[in-house]
C-alpha cells in the first residue's frame, strides 16, 4: 500500500496509467481528431487510440517488469502501432524514459522528473521542434517544468502543476502559426486552432495523475 | 458517411486481401507488420526500392510495386504514415544484398518513421539510404518548418529509380538520381471538395457549392487559400504559374508533364486540364516529351487534381520509358 | 456545380484535345463528324473493330482505341449517344477492306443511331456488322420493352474481339464472338452518390445520405430501387445474386470477375468489392481465373460500383490475355 | 400573301416553323431536361436545343427550296447533331414526311396531313413503340389523328386540336409504366412523370401553329 502522501511511482502505478490512457484516448478520440481536421488531417484521435489500446493489450506481459521495461514496452508499441508524427514522438519520449528506469520497480519524484525530462529530451530531438512552433512541445516542455519538486512536495501535487502548465501551454498554441508538422502547411490559416498534440499531452498526464493511489 | 467499406478499421486490411487476390501475378501482401511486396522479391542483384506512406491515396504506392519499380510499400493506417517494423521487416524481406533505398515523401510523421526504420535496418547490419521528396510549391520552403510535402513528384521518383535498379545501378546511384528527381520536379494542387476519412466520418472540411481549396495536398488538410470556382483554365493557369516560376525549369527544357486526379474527379475533366497545362507549358516555352494521366496519387474520394512537372534529359527519359509491370503502371513488358 | 471544365458545351470538345494531346502516339481525334481512331488505322487485312455511346463514361470507349482492340470509337455528347454520320465517318477511316463490326451498347438511342450508321456504311458498299450488348441483369429482360442495358460486358467484347481480329479472323467470326461474351456476361451496378451532367448543373438524382440507388445504369439515371445505406460485403452478396443466379454460370465455370467503379469510388473500395465477390463466386463453385479492377466504364463522378461477370473457356481466356496496347488498357506491348 | 383562312402550309412557313422550334427547345430546355431526369439521363432538352439550333443554322441554305428538300435537310441535320433516341426519331419523322412534298413549295391541309401520318409512320417503325408505352408516340398519335381535316377546316384549327390531342396525349403518359425508351429500365419507379419526348412532341406543334400567317 502507498501512503498517504504520494511521491513515487511504482510499476503498478504505471501500469494503471497506461490503462487509464488506453481509456482516456479513446474516450476522446473525436475531440482529438476534430482538432486534427482543422489543422491537420483528421488522424491524431484514432492514431492515440489505436496505439495505447495496442498498450493496454501488452500490459499483462509488462505488469510484472521494472519501470525501465514496461516504458521499453510502451515506447517500442507505440512505435509499431501509431504511425504518424505522434507515434515516434511518444514512442521516443517513453523508450529515452526507460533507459533511467532500468530496472528499478520505483521511482522517487526526482526519478520520475529527470526520467520524462530525459523523454521530452528524446521527443525534441527527434521531432527538432522547439516551444513556440505550435507542437506537442508546448504542452511538455512547461509541464515537465512544473514536475520538479519544491519543498513539501507529492508526486500528487507536481502532477496537478504539470497538468495546469500543459493546459497552459496547449490554449497558448491557439493564435500561433504552426512551424513544424503538417499544420505548418496551412501558413497563417493554422493560426486560431489548437494544436492537438497539446491535448493529447495533456491528456496523458492527467491519466497519470488518475492511476496515483488516492490519498 | 457514404462508403463502399464494412467498418473503418477492416479498410486498409480488407483492400490489401482484395489487391493481392487480384494481382497475386505482381504481389505478395504480408501482414503484421504489413506491407506489399514483388512476387518475386529479392530480385538478385538489384538495389531494392521501397515506400510508403499513409493509405487512402492508391494506387500509391501498393499500385507501384512490381518490375521496374517498387519492390516493397508500407502502407499505414488511411492518411497516417506506416510504422517503422513495416519497414524494417519489408527490407528484410526484399533485399538481396544490394542495399535498399527508402523513397519517403516529406511529412513528419512519415520522415521520422522511415528514420526510425532506418535506424533498425542498419542497426541489422543492413545497407540502406532514404531521399526525401518535397515537391510541392504550395508550401513556401524553409530550414524553419517542416518543409514542403511530398507529392507527384514521388510517383516520378519511383519509377526512374525502379528501372535504374533494375538496370543494375548502385545504392549510392539510385539515391542520387531519386534526389535529382526530386531536385526537377514540382507540383500543386487543388480541390474540389474535401475527402471523408473513415473514421472520422465526415469531411474533413466544409467548402461551399462555390469554393475551391487551392494549395492543398493530398490528405484533406484544407489548402493555402480558398477561393470561388473558376473556370478549368483559369485554374490549370494559377496551378502552372508557382511551378514555372520556382525552380529550375527554363525554355527549351524537356518535361513531363504529369497530370493527376485526386480521387473523385472524372477522366473527362482531367483530359482538359491536361490541354490547358500542354499550352501553358508551351507559352513558358517547355517541351512536354513525355507525359502522365490519370488519378495516381489521390486523397480518398476528394475532387480535385494536381499538376506536377518534371524536367526531363538524356538519363531520364529513357528511364521513364524503360519497362515497368505494376497493377497501376505497365508498358514495354 | 463543382467540375473542372471551362463550359458545359465544350468539355467533350476539349477532353478529347487533351485526350489526343496526351496520347499521340496511340490515336488521332477528328472532329465534325467526332471520332478517336488508332494512329495506325486502317489496319491491313484486320476486320475493324468500332464503339462508341455518350461521352462522361470514360475511358470507355476512347481509353480502348488502340492494337488489340478499337480501331475507332465515336464519343456522343455527354450520356448521348453518337449520331449516324459519326460511326459512318470513323468506318470509312478504320475499314481495310475486311468489313466493320459495331459494338452497341443496348439504350433506344444508340441502337437506333448505330442502325442509321450500318445503313449508311452499306448503302456505301462497306461490309458492316452490329452487335448489341445486353448484359444489365438489373434490367427485366422482355421482348416488350427496351431489353438490358449493355454495360461492363461491353469493355471484355471490345478486348476479346480485338484480340480475335488482331488474329485475322473474319467479320462474321469476330461478330459471332462478340455475341457470345454478351451472351455469356452479366453485370449489376449500384451508386452511393447520383453524378451532374454539365449541362444540366445540379445532381440527376437526390439521394439522401443514408440511402443508395440499386440496379443503376451508366447515365445517372435512377436504378430499380433505393434503399439504406449498408455494408459492403453485404451490397456485393445482393450483387453478385442476381448475376450469378442468371443464366449461364454453373459450378465448375471459369469466369473472368471484373469490379468496376462509376468514377467517383476509390480504389481502395474497390479492391474491398473484390475481396468479397470473389468469395462469392467461389462459394458459388466459380473459378475466378482472370479479373479487372478499376475505373473503366464511369457515369461522370458518380461514386458506386459494377460488378460484371463473364463465363471464360479455352476459346476465350487466351484472346483476354492477347496483347493490348491502348490508353485504359496495356499489357503484353 | 395568304388568305384569312389558312389552309395550306407553303416553304416559307416551313422556314419560320424551324425557327420557332429552335426558340421553343432553347426556351424549354430546363424543362425536357428536368422531365428527362426523373425517369431518363437527363439529355433530352440539350438534345432538342441541339438540334434545331444546327437546323437554323441550316436555314439560310434551305429557304428558297421546296418543301421536300427543307424537311430532308432538316431530317439529315436532326440525324447529325441530336443523338440519343430522339434525333433518329425526329429525324426519320422528317425523312418520311419529306418523300411527299418532294417539289411541292406548298401543301393543302390533307397533304399536311398524309405527310406527317408518312412522318409517324417512319418514326414508329424506327422505334417499334406504340400508343401506351410511355413515348412520343403517345402525343403524336392522337394529334395526327386530330390534324386530319374536317368541314369547314382551316389548318390553324386543325392544329389547335393536334396540340390540344398531343397535350392530352402527354398527360395520359404520367401514370404509365415505360415499356420503351430509356424509362423502361425504371419499372413501376417510372410511373408518375410525364414523358419528355411527349412535350417535345406538343412544343413542335406548337410552333408549327405560332409559324403560321396570323389571320
Ligand atoms: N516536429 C514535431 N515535433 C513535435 N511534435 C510534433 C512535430 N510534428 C508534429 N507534432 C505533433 O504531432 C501532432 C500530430 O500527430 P498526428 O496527427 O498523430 O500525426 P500526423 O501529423 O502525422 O497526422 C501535432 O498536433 C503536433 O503536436
Ligand atoms: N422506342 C421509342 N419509340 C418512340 N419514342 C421513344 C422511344 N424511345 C425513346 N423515345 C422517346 O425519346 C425520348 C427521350 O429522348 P432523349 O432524351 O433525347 O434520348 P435518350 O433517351 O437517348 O437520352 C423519350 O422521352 C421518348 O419520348
Ligand atoms: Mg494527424
Ligand atoms: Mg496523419
Ligand atoms: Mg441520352
Ligand atoms: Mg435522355
Amino acid at each position: 500500500m502507498e501512503t498517504m502522501t504520494v511521491n513515487s511511482l511504482d510499476s503498478a502505478t504505471v501500469v494503471r496509467w497506461m490503462q487509464h490512457c488506453a481509456e482516456t484516448y479513446q474516450q476522446h478520440k473525436d475531440e482529438l481528431t476534430a482538432l486534427d481536421a482543422a489543422i491537420g488531417d483528421a488522424d491524431h484521435g484514432a492514431n492515440m487510440a489505436r496505439g495505447f489500446t495496442a498498450v493496454q493489450g501488452k500490459l499483462d506481459g509488462l505488469k510484472d517488469k521494472d519501470i525501465g521495461a514496461i516504458f521499453k514496452g510502451v515506447a517500442m508499441t507505440l512505435i509499431s502501432t501509431v504511425g504518424g508524427a505522434s507515434g515516434p514522438l511518444y514512442g521516443t519520449f517513453f523508450l529515452q524514459a526507460a533507459s533511467g528506469a532500468n530496472g528499478k520497480t520505483s521511482l522517487t519524484q526526482e526519478e520520475v522528473a529527470a526520467d520524462f525530462a530525459a523523454g521530452l529530451k528524446g521527443l525534441m530531438s527527434r521531432g527538432k521542434a522547439v516551444v513556440g512552433e505550435k507542437t506537442m512541445v508546448d504542452a511538455l516542455v512547461p509541464a515537465l517544468d512544473a514536475l520538479k519538486p519544491v519543498a513539501n512536495d507529492t508526486l500528487a501535487a507536481a502532477l496537478d502543476r504539470a497538468i495546469a502548465a500543459a493546459r497552459k501551454g496547449a490554449d497558448s498554441t491557439v493564435p500561433m502559426v504552426a512551424k513544424k508538422g503538417r499544420a505548418s502547411y496551412l501558413g497563417e490559416r493554422s493560426a486560431g486552432h489548437m494544436d492537438p498534440g497539446c491535448l493529447s499531452s495533456v491528456l496523458l498526464l492527467e491519466a497519470l495523475k488518475q492511476a496515483l493511489p488516492s490519498g | 458517411m457514404k462508403k463502399l467499406i464494412n467498418s473503418p478499421e477492416n479498410v486498409v486490411h480488407e483492400a490489401l486481401e482484395g489487391m493481392v487476390a487480384a494481382h497475386a501475378d505482381l504481389i505478395k501482401v504480408q501482414f503484421d507488420p504489413t506491407f506489399i511486396m514483388r512476387a518475386d522479391a529479392p530480385v538478385k542483384n538489384k538495389v531494392a526500392i521501397i515506400s510508403g506512406g499513409g493509405s487512402g491515396h492508391e494506387p500509391m504506392h501498393g499500385g507501384f510495386v512490381g518490375r521496374g519499380m517498387l519492390d516493397a510499400a508500407c502502407p499505414g493506417a488511411v492518411f497516417t504514415s506506416p510504422t517503422p517494423d513495416q519497414m524494417q521487416a519489408a527490407t528484410k524481406a526484399v533485399d538481396s544484398g544490394k542495399g535498399t533505398l527508402l523513397i519517403v515523401k516529406n511529412y513528419t510523421g512519415d520522415v521520422m518513421n522511415f528514420e526510425l526504420a532506418a535506424d533498425l535496418v542498419r542497426a541489422d547490419g543492413g545497407q540502406v539510404e532514404s531521399v526525401i521528396i518535397d515537391d510541392d510549391v504550395a508550401v513556401k520552403d524553409s530550414t524553419w518548418t517542416a518543409g514542403r510535402r511530398g507529392v507527384g513528384a514521388t510517383i516520378l521518383a519511383e519509377k526512374i529509380c525502379g528501372a535504374a535498379a533494375e538496370a543494375g545501378q548502385s545504392l549510392a546511384e539510385v539515391r542520387d538520381l531519386c534526389q535529382k528527381v526530386n531536385a526537377q520536379g514540382r507540383s500543386m494542387g487543388m480541390a474540389l471538395t474535401s475527402c471523408t476519412v473513415p473514421h472520422v466520418g465526415k469531411p474533413t472540411f466544409d467548402l461551399p457549392e462555390d469554393e475551391i481549396e487551392f494549395g492543398v495536398g493530398i490528405h484533406g488538410e484544407p489548402g493555402r487559400t480558398r477561393m470561388k470556382l473558376k473556370p478549368a483554365d483559369e485554374i490549370v493557369e494559377m496551378l502552372m504559374e508557382p511551378i514555372i516560376s520556382d525552380l529550375p525549369y527554363k525554355s527549351g527544357d524537356e518535361v513531363l508533364l504529369f497530370v493527376n486526379g485526386l480521387g473523385g474527379t472524372p477522366q473527362i475533366e482531367l483530359y482538359i486540364i491536361y490541354r490547358k497545362a500542354l499550352e501553358v507549358a508551351k507559352r513558358a516555352g517547355l517541351k512536354v516529351t513525355r507525359n502522365l494521366v490519370g488519378s495516381y496519387i489521390t486523397s480518398l474520394e476528394m475532387a480535385g487534381t494536381s499538376i506536377t512537372l518534371l524536367k526531363l534529359d538524356h538519363q531520364l527519359t529513357p528511364l521513364w520509358d524503360a519497362p515497368v509491370l505494376t497493377s497501376a503502371l505497365r508498358w514495354g513488358l
